[in-house]
């Protein structure tokens, strides 16, 4: 298939991150009043599956990791249009249960033992940026526990599990009310990058490089911005 | 007058200890559902249940999770059979390689999966260009990701439940001039009823619930693969409680679904 | 049914400490009874007739057609073997009626739905079982559930019937109409018949011959009324209820085996068997005096009335087991009682001598 | 010459359609790991299991699976026993409830979980600060996860197996002076060996596997929450083909358990 | 043992089709023989009083102690009531070995280990089973499993013995041993026992009194002797081996109830029982001249060899059955053969007329 024709409908499927649900739902939306009798589909999860999905065949068009080494093994093995793209950034945040019982004010309380704390695990992007941020500070922390993703730090915090992580901006912003974020100082020094790429098994070529476009664009990035990501 | 003295009779004293631990058991497994249900968005619920989306999660977990049951049923109780019933060598390797799926964890056997037939699979290469079949991301990969790790349990339940049944009355039906098949179906499948159907309970149940194989093998697009797991997965990431008030769908259909087929098929015979 | 058909049987394996070595024959239309103590393989060898359990050595030819032969390694299964089999504990199907597990055989064999189900039922019927045609056997009576067993076996028509002591659980008025229905249905049928039976009632009424079967070898074979008139084995004589005993003959005597003289005219030599009918036993409270020619000293050791016949258990010499049948009156008037001390006669001509 | 012989008789060809269908199952089944075993990076595999942390996280996965499977075994065979041997009002209701958890996304149990034993939970505030007991975060977490998560797969084969089982046996028992207690220990469950074997198994490798509950409810820290499938999901974001070596690591050590207890669990009566 | 123990036994209940109204007493030591036709209930009589099945009326009391009493709620359980119970179908637990089938009865009643099971293997040699002690139920053959079973209700020592066909899967041979066993234990005994039989031999011999169960409810009762004598229904006349027909009395002769004439003294008025011995009945190849008032003309149904003695089923009229004995002579001079016609002759001083 080419190009919308003839009022039949074409859809194209990104493989988006699973943080980037939301936002991407609005992309998408903007993309198909771009582009009348387009439909955008979204396959979601977490990027290493991704990436393992588009090496095996799977049929996308575009792929938006959170990871860039998720990127960069697609693009490595020839499975890319072009070369893949930051579009957006995120810093981190200290995240504590609303009314933040456990009296935390920075960094420093990370090495309380009488709180509960918890960070990402080394093995993805937000735990590494954890530990620098940390190392930064100097701080020796008593973690209880190391996610697998931010999401179930988030939820961690959220239920009163933890006192405190350290989370992404963006997932302050989308918890908001059941959390309270607190700035960590020097966090601009550790951004965890988000990539886009349009795919090389595309049918669409045209479309998927129109959809990457998209999101680089002033409207893709006020999009991404309202949803707490910072701009590329 | 005579009913409740039958039931009293039949039923004397169950022995303390055992009362103590099975009520232990199900205060349990409840604690957990009634903390679940207590801090559901009921409110929400009623929104949630017609947002786009969730139906369809709904009605395709439905489908292939029926689907990867009869699937097992007509693969695994065979299999079942035959590994209880068979003497051949190597028997054990082969029941052992059966029940392996159950402790892959389940991305890893979606991957394995991807392995085996994604486009650039061990089967899946020849499936694709010559054939033009493509499984992952397609509704029916879903229901190869959920049999594949839900299978085994229905298989390991069956074959228990025939080497417990005495094999004499299939002597007895050889005798009647039963072939073999003839006896598999009408002897030893309905006296086996009862472990058949808790195999396919338990199957049926593990593939409703299949989340890291289905995501990996079969991918989470809407309407397709997107089961009411995966659904749960997605919502998680921004609106918690709607994910909390999804999960509480699939329980509530579960629930409806045990109390609806266990008198039938449970009943003693 | 199909043409004569005629059994060839020679068995031979081990089970567990059996060891099992018989050979079988029936004729066409034959009945064959087995008889023989517990555990002397009886079931075991219905079980190898069927193909349920494998022969170590021999074979097993039914109408000229080999079913199992080691040697030659031909066997055939079970289900083709067109065989009836009464289980000694029935078997019927938990999970099907009394009329389904009956038409289940029909039903294998071919015949429809509503065809064996009819069949099922006038088999039931004939065996007066019209009530429980839908019963679960859970909830049949013992005897209901046997009856049933006998009328599945029936109902496939089979050339070849295995009969595992078919009429046991039933009461003696139904087992005499079962009896004499199954006797009509087998003197009409043309295949051949293995019965095996603790009943020697049964056994005469229903085999023309016997095959006595002790230990997992035959110790016995041939004309049932052959058998009952020279009792080979301590067994078969108590099972035709006369005493037997072994020795040597020595012209006008016998030296028993285990020691003890018992006279008897021509006796012959070379190893005997002495038949003595419980009949011919005489007692007495003091020593009798007189021609008998045998007399004892013993303990009556169990007195069983049986009508209007008594059933005296002597031990001789703490030893050796005799019976004697006398009136009641004769116990009454011996006083008898268990452990009480007797005079025992037997008049020479009463002992029946046959050669081992 | 016996003994090939009785094997010649007890098994005479398998019905055609049965093996067909068997075959196509395990075939099904194994192209999966084949595939797996064949991309597999096994020149790693040295390097990797002396990398610190993955013998903590294999040992940890053996001693929570196993303490799992024995918690199910000791408060789920007394409950399937009360399922399927006590009559009480609300019975559908209690079996409904505890075959639940099956059905929920892992991730929810692991919510559920939180709900009820966590900090704040229903439980859970009771636990922590009046007794100092913090599930989560602990070993014990993981344990309670891996149960909450296998149990009902016990309980329900269990079940099917009592309820398959001939009732007059547990008669013949009590005429023999047995309390029910006794008629348990004694009668029932020797019987019922095959189908708690079973359910034994499925649990333990349901536990072996567990891995959305373990990660919600009790976290992710190497030596004390860390087990295998945590691993392996850690290792998938970073090194996938550590991941499927660690996953192998898995696969190897349950196939080694199947192929050693089988026999002796399995055994026909 | 305890003290002399009594069973007083009223128990009404309904199960499936039958519906079961019985009084049962048995004195301290005394054994009760339950018979009847199969599916009379008989064994549901023994499992409502073993509590394993529930009274819907009546009551259960051994020895003094209420067991069962709907009406009160009284309630012992099974396993509270020290009964032993050999069941129809044995139920030796599969998994168990004979010896620790045995075994379970005394280690439930705190027998430690090594006594039970010495205990076990006294009671298992005593019924000549020493060499199947390891043997699993799977393994023994159908006569090994009963006697194990019977071991097994026994060696609890228990109060009430319930016995549910307990020697019929047994030979000849080791049915009078192991009877005789029975009947020696018994005898010692001084508890109840309930034994359910369809040999009359087994019940003539462990058994005092008879119970006769038909279709659920007692028909007679009494002394063996008393219902042998006199027996009340067809049943128990099949049992005890005569001819029993009912009618209504005529001073001289018996009108029948299904028409028909019987000559006989005294036969009073009403309704009466009509008993003639099969040894009374005389056969005729043509109608007989001479005393014999009683004259019928019938066919031979079915002529059945018991040892010396001939048994012949007739049917008078085509409807009316009767037994008769003679000699097998008799049966060849006669040229006797199913359906063959033939003339019936009985004295008149030989038929016994019971008041009904
Ligand atoms: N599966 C088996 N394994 C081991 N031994 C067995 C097995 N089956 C039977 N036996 C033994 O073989 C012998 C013969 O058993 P079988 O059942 O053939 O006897 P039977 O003649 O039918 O006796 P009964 O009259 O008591 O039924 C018995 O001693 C029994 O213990
Ligand atoms: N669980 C049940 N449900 C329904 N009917 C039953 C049940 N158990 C027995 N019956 C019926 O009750 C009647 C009496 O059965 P029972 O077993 O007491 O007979 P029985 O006198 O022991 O006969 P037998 O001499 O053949 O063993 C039978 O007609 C049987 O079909
Ligand atoms: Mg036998
Ligand atoms: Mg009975």
């Amino acid at each position: 298939g080419t190009d919308a024709a003839g009022g039949t409908t074409v859809t194209i499927t990104v493989f988006a991150a699973a943080s980037l649900t939301d936002a991407f739902g609005e992309l998408g939306q903007a993309f198909s009043a771009e582009h009348p009798g387009v439909r955008v589909r979204f396959n979601v999860g977490p990027s290493p599956v991704l990436a393992t999905q588009v090496l095996e065949g799977a049929p996308g068009d575009v792929l938006a990791s959170a990871d860039p080494s998720a990127t960069s093994r697609v693009a490595a093995a020839g499975a890319t249009l072009d070369t893949p793209a930051v579009f957006a950034r995120n810093s981190m945040e200290i995240a504590v249960p609303a009314g933040n019982p456990g009296r935390v004010a920075g960094l420093a309380d990370f090495a309380r033992s009488d709180l509960l704390v918890g960070a990402c695990a080394e093995e993805v992007p937000c735990g590494r940026l954890a530990r620098r941020l940390l190392a930064d500070a100097a701080v020796a922390p008593a973690i209880d526990t190391e996610e697998a993703d931010v999401r179930s730090l988030l939820t961690r915090i959220e239920a009163g599990e933890l006192d405190a992580g350290l989370v992404y901006r963006s997932d302050v912003l989308a918890a908001a009310g059941r959390v309270e974020g607190i700035d960590v100082p020097g966090a601009d020094q550790a951004l965890a990058t988000y990539e886009i790429v349009a795919l090389d098994g595309s049918a669409a070529p045209g479309l998927a490089r129109a959809f990457v476009a998209l999101v680089g664009s002033g409207v893709g990035q006020r999009i991404l911005a309202d949803h707490g990501f910072l701009p590329r | 007058m005579t009913a409740p003295r039958l039931a009293r009779r039949r039923a004397p004293r169950p022995p303390l200890v055992l009362v103590v631990l099975a009520g232990t058991g199900v205060v349990f497994v409840t604690l957990p559902l009634v903390a679940l249900v207590q801090r559901a968005p009921w409110r929400q619920l009623g929104s949630l249940l017609v947002r786009p989306g969730v139906v369809d999660a709904l009605w395709l977990s439905m489908v292939t999770a029926g689907a990867a049951t009869g699937v097992s049923l007509v693969l695994g109780v065979p299999l079942a059979w035959v590994l209880a019933r068979v003497e051949f060598s190597g028997r054990r390797v082969v029941r052992a390689l059966v029940t392996l799926p159950m402790v892959l964890p389940p991305v890893v056997a979606g991957v394995a999966l991807l392995f085996a037939f994604g486009r650039r699979g061990l089967v899946g290469q020849w499936l694709d260009t010559p054939l033009g079949i493509l499984l992952p991301f397609s509704t029916t990969g879903v229901v190869v990701a959920q049999t594949f790790v839900a299978m085994p349990f229905l298989v390991v339940t069956v074959e228990a439940g025939l080497r417990g049944a005495d094999r004499r009355y299939e002597d007895a039906a050889a005798t009647l001039g039963a072939s073999r098949w003839t006896t598999f179906r009408r002897l030893t499948v309905p006296m086996l009823a009862p472990a058949i159907a808790a195999g396919a309970l338990l199957c049926w149940a593990r593939a409703l619930g299949e989340f890291g194989a289905t995501i990996t093998f079969a991918g989470n697009l809407q309407g397709r693969t997107r089961t009411l797991p995966l659904a749960v997965f997605a919502a998680l990431e921004g609106d918690r409680e709607a994910a909390i008030a999804l999960s509480l769908v699939l329980v509530v259909i579960s629930l409806v679904v045990l109390l609806a087929l266990r008198d039938r098929w449970w009943a003693p015979r | 049914m199909g043409p004569a058909v005629s059994l060839l049987a020679e068995v031979r394996l081990a089970l567990g400490a059996l060891d099992l070595e018989a050979a079988l024959e029936a004729e066409a239309g034959e009945v064959v009874a087995v008889v023989g103590p517990n555990g002397a393989g009886k079931t075991t060898l219905l079980r190898a007739l069927a193909g349920l359990v494998a022969l170590a050595g021999g074979r097993v030819v039914l109408g000229g057609r080999v079913l199992d032969d080691p040697e030659a390694s031909i066997w055939v299964p079970t289900e083709q073997r067109s065989i009836g089999y009464v289980f000694q504990d029935y078997l019927l199907f938990p999970h099907l009626s009394a009329l389904d597990n009956v038409a289940f055989g029909p039903r294998c064999r071919g015949v429809d739905r509503v065809g064996a189900r009819s069949l099922a039922r006038s088999w039931l019927e004939r065996f007066g079982l019209a009530e429980v045609v839908g019963h679960r056997p859970a909830s049949l009576s013992g005897g209901q559930a046997q009856r049933v067993a006998l009328a599945r076996a029936l109902a496939t028509e089979p050339r070849l019937l295995l009969l595992d002591e078919p009429l046991a659980a039933l009461d003696a008025s139904t087992r005499d109409g079962v009896r004499a229905d199954l006797r009509r249905h087998l003197a009409t049928f043309d295949g051949a018949c293995v019965l095996v039976t603790h009943d020697p009632v049964d056994a005469l009424l229903l085999a023309k011959r016997l095959v006595v079967l002790e230990g997992g070898s035959v110790t016995q074979r041939g004309l049932a009324a052959e058998v009952a008139a020279a009792p080979r084995s301590p067994w078969v004589a108590e099972l035709v209820g006369v005493n037997l005993w072994r020795g040597r003959g020595r012209g006008d005597g016998i030296e028993l085996a285990g020691g003890g003289w018992v006279a008897a005219p021509s006796a012959g030599t070379g190893e005997v068997f002495a038949v003595i009918h419980p009949r011919s036993v005489a007692l007495h409270r003091r020593r009798p005096e007189g021609t008998p020619r045998n007399v004892w000293r013993g303990r009556a050791e169990a007195v069983e009335l049986l009508g209007d016949r008594a059933r005296v258990r002597v031990l001789l010499d703490d030893r050796v087991p005799l019976a004697a049948e006398v009136t009641p009156a004769a116990v009454a008037d011996l006083a008898l009682g268990a452990g009480g001390e007797v005079w025992v006669s037997v008049k020479a001509t009463e002992v029946r001598v046959h050669p081992a």
